[in-house]
């Protein structure tokens, strides 16, 4: 069979990269790829395939408790930055106790607050979300900025900050949705 | 319809972890990740398609993948469930506890989630 | 957890199985998938692309991808049929049993069974 070419050719900047600095609380399955500026905080889990790129863009922050589940891919443009919380400039910023379920893509420059669920396949590019929001299935943000606590419902495209604004809060029955798909995970954990 | 786009693969390896049971005529494509928790278990039978990048992961039970079936690239399957024999997951879908019929098309980027919450 | 390779690694990123012809020109993309049941055939002809991650599955006959034509990435063919010469399907379609004419135009993300094509 006629295979040509490579799909992802390897970065040749690659040993120049900073090394990843992740708590030793932190769970990161051996099948995970974690490379460059990469800083993970306590009882962080890496599930299995999950892509942490910082070759481009960086450094990446992914904080305490947070869970980062199977597939997902974190990379970031090489220009463009987002203010964490500590008023330093990421790629990627994620806060504490965030969930990032299955095939999630988080492309900086991006922020995801403390407390924010990433459900299934969605993608997170050029945007910041507020702590605490709940984002369905399939669904896109890009170049908006989302005020906490707030709902987007599975396969919504937000790209106009008109749309962000809109959005409704958060109940208390998506967030038990969410810990239920969390949970989901949990025991890859122990 | 918003296309996801696919990812490719990280590596020329699929990858399983736990009770996996793969059919010798199934054919599983690079980059799939098929796992099965501590409880859990994933069957694959005969002559069964996993497309490329595809993630399988069960929980709380068993999924079955029966004779014949075809994942397209990217689908995700999490929960417990079947996708019925000869049945087609198009690209980049993604189903929370399956229950595909014998021969069902599921059209491509499709999201089925059976429990998700109503709101008010 | 430990995650067990389900095949040996190859260089190729693409698979194929059973009676599977691809002319020298033609090119198939990391990922893709072809598979050809024991009575059935899959053949790929001059200057065809198979794109990433591509899943074509014969059953019950023959699968012919005419000269020139096009799968995008992430397509899932499936049962018996013809992609005509200079074709073009769109990324993620999913079609069963194909008859796509020559130079025919299939949108990305379709659903196509039988002969009535569904937009997802």
């Amino acid at each position: 069979m006629a295979v040509r070419g490579l799909a992802a050719p390897p970065t040749p900047w690659s040993k120049e990269l900073a090394t990843p600095q992740i708590d030793p609380s932190t769970y990161v399955h051996a099948s995970s790829d974690i490379i460059g500026d990469v800083r993970i905080g306590k009882n962080v889990h890496i599930a299995p395939g999950v892509s942490i790129r910082a070759d481009e863009g960086s450094p990446f922050f992914i904080g305490d408790n947070s869970n980062v589940q199977d597939a997902v891919v974190i990379h970031g443009l090489e220009k463009g930055r987002v203010a964490g919380d500590d008023k330093s400039l990421y790629s990627v910023w994620i806060g504490n106790n965030v969930s990032i379920t299955h095939m999630a893509l988080i492309h900086g420059p991006a922020y995801v607050g403390d407390d924010c669920f990433i459900g299934f396949r969605s993608t997170v590019f050029n945007a910041r979300l507020g702590k605490g929001c709940v984002v369905m299935m399939h669904v896109l943000i890009q170049d908006v900025e989302i005020p906490d606590g707030k709902y987007i419902a599975a396969g919504s495209i937000i790209t106009t900050q008109q749309q962000a604004d809109r959005l409704p809060d958060a109940l208390s029955i998506d967030l038990q949705f969410a810990s239920h798909i969390i949970g989901i995970n949990d025991a890859l954990r122990a | 319809m918003h296309l996801i786009p696919l990812q490719p693969p990280s590596e020329s390896q699929a990858r399983s972890g736990g009770d996996v049971t793969l059919h010798p005529s199934a054919v599983v494509a690079a980059g799939a990740l098929i796992l099965a928790e501590a409880d859990s278990r994933v069957a694959i039978a005969a002559g069964a398609c996993i497309g490329m990048g595809a993630v399988l992961h069960a929980v709380g039970g068993e999924i079955v993948v029966a004779a014949g079936a075809n994942l397209g690239a990217g689908v995700l399957i999490v929960g417990t469930g079947r996708i019925g024999s000869n049945a087609c997951i198009g690209a980049a879908t993604t189903i929370l506890n399956p229950a595909v019929g014998d021969g069902e098309m599921v059209p491509p980027g499709s999201l089925i989630t059976g429990s998700t919450p109503a709101r008010a």
